[in-house]
C-alpha cells in the first residue's frame, strides 16, 4: 500500500490509511490468512480540531498481534466515512457511538442512529461543544 | 375404631333452633346466612393476613434475615398495617382501561376463593355447605378465578397484564386436570366426593399412610398442581416480576391489588385445607397403632387446631417451594402438566382403581 | 420399556435435586444464628465504622479550637467536581507582613464523590475523613459546610 | 447515504405486538430498554436502547488532570470499580514509563481478584433472581458482604473505592487484610457448594439454561463479546492470560473456556471463575512483599505526548484504555472500550426465537452493568 503513513507508535504498529482506501485495506487485513485481524477491540475517533482521525485497535485472535488502523477525515463539516460494520459486526455499535459523539456518518451502515443522546444534542466530543448548563468549566 | 370427637353439629342445631324461637323462619334463615357470612368474611381477612406475615417470616429466616418485627410484637400487626395503608391508598383510574371489566375483575377472584372457603371443614360438622359433590364443587369455584385474572389483564389494556393474563389462562386450565384427577384417586378410595364423608373415611388412618404408593404420589402431584393452580412460585409465571413486572395486576393500586394479593394467598389456603381434608385426615388427629397413650394425647389436641396445624404444614411446603426454585418457562411448565403429571396421574388412578376392584385397601 | 425407566428415572433425578435446593433453605430456615440482618437504628450505639471509614471531610480541631489548614487551595485544585472552595483573607501578623488566612472551608458534600484526592495531597494534613455517615437532611443547602470552625485559627507549628 | 431515524421506537410499523422492557423493568438492572417484538410468547426482534444515564465520562476526563479521572472509572462499571481504576493507572504508569513497586502490583492484583468475586457474586445473585429463584439474591450478597468489609476496612468505600492512582496506591492496606481474606477464603469454600446446589444443579435451572441463547465462537468474536460470555463460546480472551499485567504473570491459574455458548455455559464459566479467583488469592495472600504503597510521581502528572492502550480483563470482560495525550496534564482524548457496551448487543442475535423469559436469562447471563454502557 504505497500511500500509507506508517506513524511511530512505541507499543502497536500503527499505520495510517487513506479514507478512501480504509474499508478495503481493512478488508484485506481480515480476510488474508497470513494477516487474520478478525476481532475488533475497539473503534473511535478524536477531534484533532483541523481534522478527525478514525482510530482502530484491531487484533488476532489466532496470531495474538494487534494493528492501530487510522484513517484522516478532513474538515469538520459533513465528514463521512465507509463503515466497517460488515466487517466486525461489533463496529456496527462503535460506529454508532462515533456517530452520537462526533457527527462522523459511516456509509452503508444498517443503522445509524443515536445511541446515547437526542436527535438534537449537538456533538459532545468535539472539541468545540460547549453547553454552559451542563458543563462544569474549571 | 371410633374416633371420638366433638360434633359441632350440635352447636350449629341448638343456635338454628334458637333463632327460630326468636323470629319467623324466613327471618332465622337470614339472620344465619348473616352471622356465617361474617364468620367468613373475618376468618378469611384474618387467615389472609396471617398467611402474608406468615410467608414474610418465614421467607425471611430462610434467606438469612429478620422479616417484619416492628409493627406490634415480633411484628404481628405488619401486615394489618399494610392493609390500613393499602385501603387509604389512592385508586388510579387507567385510561383506556375497559371500566367496568377493569372494576369487576378482583371481585370476581376473590368471590371464587370465597365461595371455595365456604365448603371446607374445618371440624366435624363445622362447615357451611356439606354437598355430596363437595370436590367437584371445591374444583369448580375455585377454577372460576381464573376468570378473573383473564379479566384483569384483558381489561387493564397493558401489554404485560395481557401476557401474563394469557398464561395464567394456560396455566390453570391445564393444571386444572392434575388436580382433578389426583383428588380422584382418593375419591375412589373413599368411595365418597363429600368433604366430611372422605374425612370419616379416613377415621382408621390418613389416606396417605394407608393409601399405599398411589395416594402418596397422588399427594405430591396434588401439591404440585396445586402450587401451580395458584399462580404461586416457582409456576408464578402469570405475575413474574422479572419477566412481567406484576404480570396481570401490573395496573392495579390500592385495595383493588389488595383484593388479588389476598386471593391469591387464600387461595393457598384453600388448596392446602383440600389436601388436608383428602390426603392428610382432615381433622382427625394423627395416630400410630391402636390403643396406645400417644394417640390418647393426640385425641386431647381438638380437632380444628389439628385441623389448622395440617393445613399450616402444607402451606409452609408451598412457601418452602417458592423460596428456593426458579421460576419455570410457559412451554416447560405444560410440558411438565401433559407430559409428566397428566400421565403419571392417569397410570395412577388405574392402579388404584385395580387395588379397589381387588380390595386390596384398608 | 426402556424408555418408560428412563422417564421415572429422570423424574427422580430431578426430585433430587429439587429436593436439594430444599435442603439448603430448609437448613437457614432451622438456623436462626445464620441471619445477619442489623437492627439498623437501634445499633446505633455499637455500630462502629471502620476507621478508614470515607463519611464525610471534616476538618479536625483541637481544643484550642485551632486547625491546621493554611488556605493553600491544593485541596480546591485537586478536587475533580468542585466540591471544595476555599475563601481566604490577607491579615497582618503582628511583625507586619501579610499572610493568607482561610476564612472559609467551604464544602459541598453534595457534590462529593469521596475519592479522597483531598485529604491525600493536603500538605498540612488538615482535612480527614468522618466517621458520620447519616448524611440525609432535608434541605439542600444544608449539604454545603463550612469545615473550620467559627473563630478557629491555625495552629502555630503548621506555619 | 443512510437516513437518520428520528424516532424512538423502531420497531412496531407492521403488526407486531411490540413490548418496552425497561427503563424502569425489573429485569435489566439499570435503566435500558430493550424494545421486543413478540409473535406470542416467542420474541422476534429485540433492539436495545442505551443512553438513559449517558453522562459523558469520556468528556469529563477531558477537563480532569490523570489523577482525577480514577474516581470516574469507578462509576463505569461500579461492580469491577478496581479494575477500571487499575486499567488507567496502568495506562498512564506505562506511558510514564515508572516503575512500580512489587507490593503495588501484587496488592492490585489480590484487590482484581476480590473485586471479581465480589462482582460474580453480584451476579450470581441476580441472575437467580431474574430466574425466579429470590432466596439466591440474599445468599449472594450476604457474601459479598465478606469482601465489602474488606474493602472497606482498606479504603474505607465498599463499591467505588478509588484506591488506586497513577503510580501506585492512595494507602497503604490495613493491617489486618491478610487475615480477613484467608478467613473470607476459608468462609467462601463452604458457601459455594450451596451455590451448585440451589441454581447450578437444580433440573428447573438447567431446563431454563441449557440450550438457551447459544453464541457460536464466530458471532462472540465478530461481536467482541469477551469476559466470561466470550470465554463460554470458547473465545479465549482473557486478558490476564494474553497479555499479563500485575501480578499475573506470577500465579498459575486456568483460563476457563467452555464451547457451549449458551446460558448454562457462561453460568459455568464465573462459577468456575470464582473457584479461580480464590486459588490466585491463596497463591498471593501470603507473598505480598514488603515495600512503598507507591513510587515517587511528580505533583503534577504530565503523560508525554503519544497514544497509549491499555487492556485489563475486568469481571465482565476486556477493558481498553486509550488515551491520547498532547503532553499537558489532562488527556486530550480518552476513549473507554467498555466490555458491556460489545455484550449488550449481541443480545439481539441470542435472544429472537426464545421466549420473553429466556431474554430475561439471556440478559442475566451476560451480566450487563449499564452505566459501564453509557459511560
Amino acid at each position: 500500500m504505497p500511500d500509507a503513513g506508517f506513524p511511530a507508535n512505541p507499543q502497536f504498529s500503527e499505520i495510517l490509511v487513506p479514507k478512501d482506501r480504509y474499508y478495503d485495506f481493512c478488508r484485506t487485513i481480515k480476510t488474508s490468512p497470513d494477516l487474520f485481524f478478525d476481532y475488533l477491540i475497539s473503534l473511535t475517533a478524536v477531534d484533532w480540531n483541523d481534522h478527525f482521525m478514525i482510530v482502530c485497535h484491531i487484533t488476532s485472535t489466532r496470531y495474538r498481534h494487534t494493528l492501530v488502523v487510522k484513517t484522516r477525515l478532513e474538515g469538520r463539516e459533513e465528514l463521512s466515512v465507509k463503515s466497517i460494520s460488515d466487517l466486525w459486526k461489533t463496529a456496527e455499535y462503535h460506529e454508532r457511538e462515533v456517530f452520537d459523539l462526533f457527527g462522523i456518518r459511516f456509509l452503508n451502515h444498517p443503522d445509524l442512529r443515536r445511541l446515547f443522546l437526542e436527535d438534537d444534542y449537538g456533538y459532545p466530543l468535539r472539541k468545540d461543544f460547549t453547553d454552559e448548563t451542563r458543563m462544569i468549566i474549571k | 375404631m371410633a374416633v371420638n370427637i366433638y360434633d359441632f353439629t350440635e352447636l350449629t342445631r341448638n343456635i338454628g333452633s334458637g333463632l327460630q324461637r326468636a323470629m319467623s323462619p324466613g327471618w332465622a334463615r337470614a339472620t344465619e346466612y348473616v352471622i356465617i357470612g361474617l364468620a367468613f368474611l373475618l376468618f378469611y381477612a384474618v387467615t389472609g393476613l396471617y398467611i402474608i406475615y406468615g410467608e414474610r417470616r418465614i421467607c425471611a429466616f430462610m434467606q438469612n434475615r429478620l422479616g417484619p418485627n416492628r409493627v406490634g410484637p415480633a411484628g404481628l400487626f405488619q401486615t394489618i398495617a399494610d392493609l390500613i395503608k393499602l385501603l387509604t391508598k389512592e385508586l388510579i383510574p387507567i385510561r383506556n382501561a375497559d371500566k367496568l371489566l377493569f372494576n369487576v375483575a378482583p371481585f370476581i377472584v376473590i368471590i371464587a376463593s370465597f365461595m371455595a372457603i365456604a365448603a371446607i371443614p374445618f371440624a366435624r360438622g363445622l362447615q357451611a355447605l356439606d354437598f355430596e359433590i363437595g370436590i367437584f364443587y371445591v374444583i369448580a369455584v375455585s377454577s372460576l378465578g381464573v376468570v378473573g385474572i383473564l379479566l384483569a389483564g384483558w381489561s387493564s389494556n397493558s401489554k404485560y397484564s395481557l401476557i401474563g393474563a394469557m398464561r395464567s389462562g394456560a396455566q390453570i386450565i391445564s393444571y386444572e386436570l392434575s388436580v382433578g384427577l389426583s383428588l380422584l384417586t382418593i375419591v375412589v378410595y373413599s368411595g365418597t366426593m363429600q368433604l366430611s364423608g372422605i374425612i370419616e373415611s379416613q377415621a382408621n388412618g390418613w389416606w396417605i399412610f394407608k393409601g399405599h404408593i398411589p395416594a402418596l404420589v397422588a399427594f405430591l402431584v396434588f401439591l404440585v398442581a396445586s402450587t401451580a393452580e395458584t399462580n404461586r412460585g416457582p409456576f408464578d409465571l402469570a405475575e413474574a416480576e422479572s419477566e412481567l413486572t406484576a404480570g396481570f395486576h401490573t395496573e392495579y393500586s390500592g385495595i383493588r391489588f389488595a383484593f388479588f394479593f389476598l386471593a391469591e394467598y387464600m387461595n393457598m389456603f384453600i388448596v392446602a385445607s383440600i389436601a388436608t381434608t383428602v390426603f392428610l385426615g382432615g381433622w382427625m388427629p394423627l395416630h400410630f397403632g391402636l390403643n396406645n397413650t400417644f394417640n390418647h394425647v393426640m385425641d386431647i389436641i381438638p380437632p380444628v387446631v389439628w385441623y389448622l396445624i395440617k393445613t399450616a404444614s402444607v402451606v409452609f411446603v408451598m412457601m418452602w417451594f417458592k423460596w428456593t426454585f426458579p421460576r419455570l418457562r410457559i412451554d416447560q411448565l405444560l410440558t411438565l402438566e401433559w407430559k409428566y403429571l397428566l400421565p403419571i396421574n392417569l397410570v395412577n388412578i388405574v392402579v388404584v382403581a385395580f387395588l379397589c376392584l381387588m380390595g386390596w385397601h384398608f | 420399556m426402556r424408555s418408560v425407566i428412563n422417564y421415572i428415572k429422570e423424574i427422580l433425578a430431578g426430585i433430587r435435586t429439587l429436593w436439594a435446593g430444599m435442603r439448603v433453605t430448609g437448613k437457614y430456615f432451622v438456623s436462626p444464628g445464620e441471619i445477619v440482618t442489623q437492627k439498623y437504628p437501634e445499633n446505633r450505639d455499637e455500630l462502629v465504622m471502620f476507621d478508614r471509614f470515607k463519611g464525610e471531610v471534616i476538618m479536625p480541631h483541637d481544643e484550642n479550637n485551632q486547625h491546621r489548614c493554611t488556605g493553600c487551595g491544593i485541596c480546591q485544585m485537586n478536587c475533580p467536581n468542585g466540591s471544595i472552595e476555599i475563601l481566604t483573607r490577607k491579615e497582618m501578623t503582628p511583625d507586619g507582613k501579610e499572610v493568607r488566612i482561610i476564612d472559609k472551608h467551604v464544602y459541598h458534600l453534595g457534590m462529593c464523590t469521596f475519592c479522597g484526592l483531598c485529604v491525600k495531597t493536603c500538605p498540612s494534613n488538615a482535612l480527614a475523613f468522618g466517621q458520620q455517615f447519616e448524611n440525609a437532611v432535608f434541605d439542600r443547602t444544608k449539604l454545603t459546610k463550612i469545615l473550620n470552625k467559627p473563630g478557629s485559627s491555625i495552629k502555630k507549628e503548621v506555619k | 447515504m443512510q437516513e437518520e431515524t428520528v424516532k424512538n421506537m423502531i420497531l412496531g410499523e407492521d403488526d407486531d405486538y411490540v413490548v418496552n422492557m425497561g427503563p424502569q423493568h425489573p429485569s435489566t438492572h439499570g435503566v435500558l430498554r430493550f424494545e421486543v417484538s413478540l409473535y406470542g410468547e416467542t420474541i422476534r426482534k429485540v433492539v436495545p436502547h442505551c443512553g438513559y444515564i449517558h453522562r459523558g465520562i469520556e468528556k469529563m476526563c477531558e477537563r480532569d488532570t490523570y489523577p482525577q479521572i480514577i474516581h470516574l472509572t469507578d462509576r463505569m462499571d461500579y461492580l469491577s470499580a478496581h479494575m477500571n481504576n487499575e486499567a488507567v493507572c496502568l495506562c498512564v504508569e506505562k506511558a510514564l514509563g515508572v516503575e512500580i513497586p512489587e507490593r503495588v502490583t501484587c496488592i492490585r492484583t489480590i484487590l482484581d481478584e476480590l473485586n471479581r468475586i465480589a462482582s460474580h457474586q453480584l451476579w450470581w445473585c441476580a441472575m437467580g433472581m431474574d430466574m425466579g429463584a429470590l432466596t439466591t439474591f440474599f445468599y449472594g450478597l450476604r457474601d459479598r458482604e465478606r469482601i465489602l468489609d474488606i474493602f472497606e476496612e482498606s479504603f474505607g468505600s465498599r463499591l467505588l473505592h478509588s484506591y488506586n492512582t497513577p503510580g501506585g496506591l492512595m494507602h497503604d492496606i490495613h493491617p489486618g487484610f491478610r487475615k480477613r481474606i484467608v478467613d473470607f477464603i476459608r468462609y467462601f469454600r463452604k458457601k459455594l457448594p450451596e451455590y451448585d446446589q440451589l441454581l447450578t444443579d437444580n433440573v428447573i435451572f438447567r431446563e431454563r439454561t441449557e440450550g438457551i441463547g447459544v453464541l457460536s465462537l464466530e458471532d462472540a468474536i465478530q461481536y467482541g463479546v469477551t469476559g466470561p460470555s466470550g470465554r463460554a463460546s470458547g473465545f479465549s480472551c482473557d486478558i490476564r492470560k494474553i497479555e499479563p499485567y500485575g501480578a499475573y504473570r506470577k500465579v498459575s491459574f486456568h483460563e476457563v473456556l467452555r464451547t457451549e455458548g449458551d446460558t448454562l455455559a457462561r453460568y459455568k464459566v464465573r462459577i468456575a471463575e470464582m473457584y479461580e479467583s480464590m486459588h490466585i488469592l491463596e497463591q498471593l495472600v501470603d507473598q505480598i512483599p514488603e515495600g512503598d504503597y507507591s513510587a515517587k510521581m511528580k505533583a503534577v502528572i504530565r503523560v508525554p505526548a503519544g497514544e497509549f492502550f491499555q487492556r485489563v480483563e475486568t469481571a465482565r470482560g476486556e477493558l481498553g484504555v486509550y488515551i491520547v495525550s498532547d503532553g499537558n496534564k489532562t488527556p486530550y482524548r480518552i476513549k473507554f472500550r467498555t466490555p458491556n457496551f460489545s455484550n449488550l448487543f449481541v443480545i439481539s442475535k441470542l435472544a429472537p426465537g426464545h421466549k420473553i423469559a429466556d431474554l430475561v436469562a439471556i440478559s442475566g447471563s451476560l451480566d450487563l452493568v449499564i452505566p459501564d454502557i453509557d459511560r
